[in-house]
């Protein structure tokens, strides 16, 4: 206890000392957030010195073990940075998929090679790394996917595509899943591989949705070279990592409605606009759906706050991910249905007028993709059906 | 008189189909979007809408029209929410039209009417003041000026208000704010040079516009209906609106869901068709159901209007509520049922989300329609 | 057209001739109405005139030919009986599963000498039939049910059970779906048998419901001796049959739906309990839940009279008989739940102080029934999706 | 403090469901039932209670209680909640014993809580007057009358009002019939020969009673709280009496999902069991995640009663508002996936949706709960 205690005043004098006023301050906008990579341009100098710093501690990767560059502590000395950070406000030195995602499936499955190669770069933020799971025909049924690659002996050769990797254009490499043996049960023929966006043969195209401009893109092999020494684990048994980091990322998506509701509360956007009579919402309908979704908004987090008590040391969510994943992106198509409805007239604009650019339409559009990308809410409902009810069929 | 289309009105429904398929479909909607239109639709299309007799649907012979009643131009207006094609006939031709026809004297009639029929003369109407669709609150200010009136305020979300010749406006002669007397309707030329428009453009490229009224100076000819009972008039135009915005939400759910069923039959995953998941099925099964009724209303709908029912105010604001629930809903599951190709701009199935949200919204959404339903019904 | 006036014209004349004074006033209670059967005690001297009158006519089943004992009218003769009856409020003179269910399928699949055998009486009202479809272990999987016909030669034997039966103890005979061929798959091995319930072997019991007494019995069979010449079109054809009924059945049941709103309109029983406010009910939320209900009502009835226009004469609505009863079944259940709402705390009397013995709670419960019996609303939902939109599997 | 039961609260969940389901299962209502019982509980049962101690959870110590707070009375009601027992705990040992510890001067409850910890005292709240829930609507006048009070009045849906000893009356002792203040409290004897009770069965063979006060002479010693202020007293026994109906609910929804979803998987229709019927499935799933979100919210209220946390009203309504929606869809659907065996009396899964229905209206429904919501809100 007197250890953590220090550890914490530690800390802080540590934060107080490096991190840069400029970086205390909420993002103002997208703009605003570290993606580091190869190609990346600092936004201020400010922002430059705060990854270094932290990066050099380790910290951007807090829990990664020491040789890997990580921070190398245990859960209780991770929270208290945690906890420091967020007492002064200080945003995130990186956002990092290599961070989140692939670091942590390297750590549970990657080669003493692979780690030493990857990670540390993750760390220090110079590496951007990108995802490729979907496939255009594939779907939901991700495992149907056909990218295919051929046994060349030392090296394999990659052709087919992959879609809604997001920011793919600005990636420096890729973790995707490609069909290594086409004669295997189709669970059974699959690879995690990594590999260098700028490897001849690769290229990649932006997808407009029908909200306007979007991260993801598609993109395409065509005899791209691959190296086997870049394959996670062992060849062919990709699926079972590849269910792992979808369960990783549905507890984020889950996370995400959360993050949301720091946002401005529904409920104070639709007194600014709509007025009060008598002390209540003039439109007493809209006013109990309000009421309704911020009841069902509360009901979520605390049931996530409660399996993260249930679930304490690390413990995967398992199955109960789908649960969360579910109701996060159901609320928050709820939570546009129903600003769209507090603006009314005003909300359809989509280009003049004071409409910014028509940008809550855009946003409520964009939430439609919620529930599919991810894994779809009717895939999740069958997961929970079948893996925590145990239903049959 | 039956619920069932008669030989004539199942032509008139043939022809626009096909006419709207051909000349008019969904990538119709996207050139114009991608061509930066301003107006927000074809005016060689309109002309060949005039062409077709569509202008003249509504209007009296005595006038130039086909006197086909609004059931004619129903069916229209379904069939254009089909192909989502962008065009003046809701604001001039259905709502102009009965302002005209309920309200005008016989010289108003006269002047406007036979424009109207032939495509040469659009009207909208400024009735909105706020973002919030709120008929009976009224601020702008008709005051009197010589022997006319001189109007001043801010009109908001006028549909086709930047291409109307005309502009229908409500302003109020006495009485305060919210209420319904003192509020009077006046007819206004466009190009007045004391009218500032705001022109922007809506989620599907369709167009709108606020409009600023700066001591705008008219006649007393300018006068529609009764001074002060401007009510007389516009409800029976919103009426007529919100019938006319359903049955296009009818062609939006029907095509949103007939695509979705013909996805749900051709796309596989995990081996079979997906249409064969029983959740989907279910799902599917209340859609059709949920559109089946919506066709029953809407026909109810059109009928009423064509014979002048009495509790068309009752009947109007069921038919809006239960047709922007359904076509919401339909559209919505369209998207979630094509999963990720649904949500990219290159497919078409988001357009008729788009759509479905703009006819739901102006004119009142269901909030504001079931208010009314329950208020008609006397609760 | 002149023939038809004139057919009006005696029409009226023969009702104001029979129709005695108390027939022509709505029914105050569910025991008004005249069963009629082998048992049966007229309630009244009117009752049993007014039923003789129309036997002797044959308007009691109006579109029968007359060799049966019908009355021999088309269609619109038929609508005309109908529209004069309903002029002057008179009574349907009987209320006879006979007339609307059994007779019917008789006249489409029976032999003339079961015909003969049956209608005549039906016609009269001298034989009350009931119904024998479900089985306690069949549910909405009909065809697997399990009461065995053994095949003696020239009679059979039969055991089993079937429940859900209505009035069961009060019928006089009975119209059954029995399995005559246990090898045979299983939709392809069943009759429809006709049998008097005093045949020795039969046995009936009440079933007490949730909502309290009910008209249903389950109905025993031990080693009762069924004739074969009351089989219904040929042995091991019946399912044929058993889905004709059951469409009819669900077309009756939508009807329901729209009968009930005859009743007194919920939003008139809610202003009377609730009160105005401003001329408005003053719980904002449950007025918007009966304006939802008063219009999807609204839509459902236009919706079945839309169908009648389109079926026009006679021809079956088919599979959209599922969608009505699903739609009507489902109203009817919403129509008790906002009724209980409305009811708030009395609604919960089930006995004792002024609750009428619970009457509304018990019509909530009965209610929960509805999407249940005929047929499911999930297998309704099953029937939409295959049979009218086509989806496969 | 986190989401999660101590190893002292476990115990008493476990050691109350032992004790339920070995002397209170699902059978005992029915037999309360059938036996024409007309208290509505088993004095028996009642006792052997009171030996568990639960009559004395809440009860502070310094009264002979146990003073295990609201945590632990709720893991009791949401196993009685499971096998529907019927008793005196909700009225009596949660609400009864909470009007004494907010509002009872020492000398009260001196008088009563170790009587009500030792289970021999039953207390009632008398508070509504019409068939909706509306606390602030007080007709029943207490006129002063020598130094203390004379009532009369009508109270209405008493829970357990037959059975008690001594019943909480509200009463107006100032100002008009919706105001808030100018309520009173008053403990009044329930044997006063003035007063006269109505009892009444509810659906599922729980009691309650109408009562009516005609002059029924109190002392001054019998005001709960202050003067004019009852509210202050009311209000926190009301959040509680929500909170504990709440967690009942919990138990309800609970067994019922749970017995459904074992249905699912041991009935057989067309030859698989309906478990793995795909709309089945998603609907249980549904169901799963928003009882997984009714056991999140239950805890939560029952750690704010037991701090004392200043937004209760908000709480309360919150947990009665989704427990109401939630059980009450559960319990209808354990009916309709049941099949036509759950409409018979004989089979057990209906009680559960009349249970639901009581806990549900008596003391506020979703729609009182919803509109108390928004308000404490501030919206």
């Amino acid at each position: 206890m007197r250890e953590l205690e220090q550890f914490r005043s530690d800390v802080r004098a540590w934060l107080e000392a490096h991190c840069p006023e400029s970086m205390r301050e909420p993002y103002r906008s997208e703009a605003d957030v570290c993606w580091g990579g190869r190609n990346w341009k600092f936004q201020s100098e400010d922002q430059e010195i705060w990854l270094r710093c932290m990066a050099e501690k380790g910290w951007t990767a807090p829990t990664w073990p020491a040789q890997y560059g990580g921070g190398g502590l245990d859960r209780e000395h991770a929270k208290i940075l945690k906890q420091e950070m967020s007492r002064i406000k200080a945003r995130p030195p990186i956002y990092s998929f290599g961070i989140a995602m692939i670091g942590p499936a390297l750590l549970k499955y990657g080669s003493e090679e692979l780690k030493m190669q990857h990670l540390p770069p993750i760390v220090r933020g110079e590496i951007r790394w990108v995802q490729g799971y979907s496939e255009p025909n594939a779907g939901s049924d991700l495992a149907s996917l056909q990218a295919r690659a051929d046994d060349q002996g030392d090296h394999y050769i990659v052709n087919g595509s992959k879609i809604w990797t997001s920011y793919g254009e600005k990636g420096d490499w890729m973790f995707a899943l490609i069909r290594t043996d086409s004669e295997a049960p189709k669970h059974q023929g699959i690879s995690l591989i990594l590999f260098d966006m700028q490897t001849p043969g690769i290229s990649t195209r932006p997808i407009q949705l029908i909200s306007g401009k979007s991260p993801f893109t598609e993109t395409f092999f065509e005899n791209t070279r691959m190296e086997k020494n870049q394959v996670v684990g062992e060849p062919n048994q990709g699926w079972t990592i590849a269910k792992y980091l979808l369960t990783h990322e549905r507890e984020m998506i889950g996370e995400t409605g959360n993050l949301q509701s720091g946002a401005e509360l529904l409920s104070h956007i639709a007194v600014k606009k709509l007025g009060l009579d008598n002390g209540r919402l003039s439109n007493p309908v809209l006013r109990t759906d309000i009421a309704r979704f911020e009841i069902d908004e509360v009901c979520h987090q605390l049931t996530m706050e409660r399996a993260r008590d249930e679930t304490k040391a690390g413990a995967s969510l398992g199955p109960s991910a789908s649960m969360f994943k579910y109701y996060g992106t159901e609320l928050n198509k709820r939570r546009y249905e129903l600003l769209m409805a507090v603006g009314a007239q005003d909300a359809l604009i989509w280009e003049g007028a004071d409409s910014n650019e028509g940008e809550l339409a855009r946003r409520w559009l964009r939430s439609k993709g919620n529930s599919i990308e991810g894994g779809t809410s009717e895939i999740q409902l069958n997961i929970v059906a079948k893996r925590i009810l145990g239903l049959p069929g | 008189m039956t619920l069932v289309l008669n030989e004539e009105q199942l032509m008139l429904k043939e022809s626009a189909r096909d006419f709207l398929q051909q000349r008019a479909p969904l990538s119709h909607l996207r050139e114009l979007r991608d061509s930066g239109n301003t107006r927000g639709y074809s005016p060689e299309l309109w002309s060949e809408m005039a062409d077709m007799g569509w202008t003249a649907i509504l209007v009296p012979e005595q006038y130039g029209g086909l006197e086909y009643g609004y059931s004619g131009l129903g069916i229209v207006l379904e069939e254009s929410g089909r192909t989502l094609t962008p065009s003046p006939l809701l604001s001039t031709c259905l709502m102009g039209v009965t302002a005209l026809t309920t309200g005008g004297s016989d010289e108003q009639r006269r002047k406007y009417l036979p424009e109207v029929a032939a495509g040469s003369h659009l009207l909208a109407l400024a009735v909105n003041e706020s973002s919030v669709h709120a008929p009976c609150s009224v601020a702008t200010a008709a005051q009197a000026s010589g022997e006319g009136f001189s109007l001043t305020g801010r009109k908001t979300a006028v549909i086709d208000g930047h291409n109307a010749d005309t502009l229908i406006v409500s302003a109020r002669t006495r009485g305060t704010e919210h209420e319904a007397d003192g509020i009077s309707l006046f007819l206004v030329p466009a190009d007045h040079p004391g009218i500032h428009t705001e022109r922007y453009r809506v989620l599907d490229t369709h167009t709108a516009a606020h409009m600023t009224l700066d001591k705008v100076e008219i006649g007393p000819d300018a006068v529609l209906g009764e001074l002060h009972r401007g009510m007389a008039v516009l409800d029976p135009v919103l009426n007529a609106g919100a019938i006319g915005q359903s049955a296009e939400l009818l062609g939006v759910a029907q095509e949103a869901f007939e695509r979705t069923l013909g996805y749900l039959k051709e796309r596989k995953q995990f081996g079979v068709l997906i249409g064969s998941f029983q959740a989907l099925q279910h799902r599917a099964a209340v859609m059709f159901g949920d559109i089946e009724q919506c066709k029953s209303i809407v026909l109810k709908g059109l009928r009423a209007l064509d014979k002048g029912d009495e509790n068309l105010s009752e009947i109007a604001s069921l038919i809006k509520a239960k047709l922007s629930e359904t076509a919401h809903h339909v559209t919505a599951e369209a998207i979630q049922m094509h999963g990720g190709i649904g949500m990219t701009d290159e497919f078409d199935i988001g357009f008729f989300l788009k759509r479905c949200q703009i006819l739901e919204t102006f004119l009142g959404d269901h909030y504001f329609h079931l208010d009314r339903f329950a208020g008609q019904r006397g609760y």
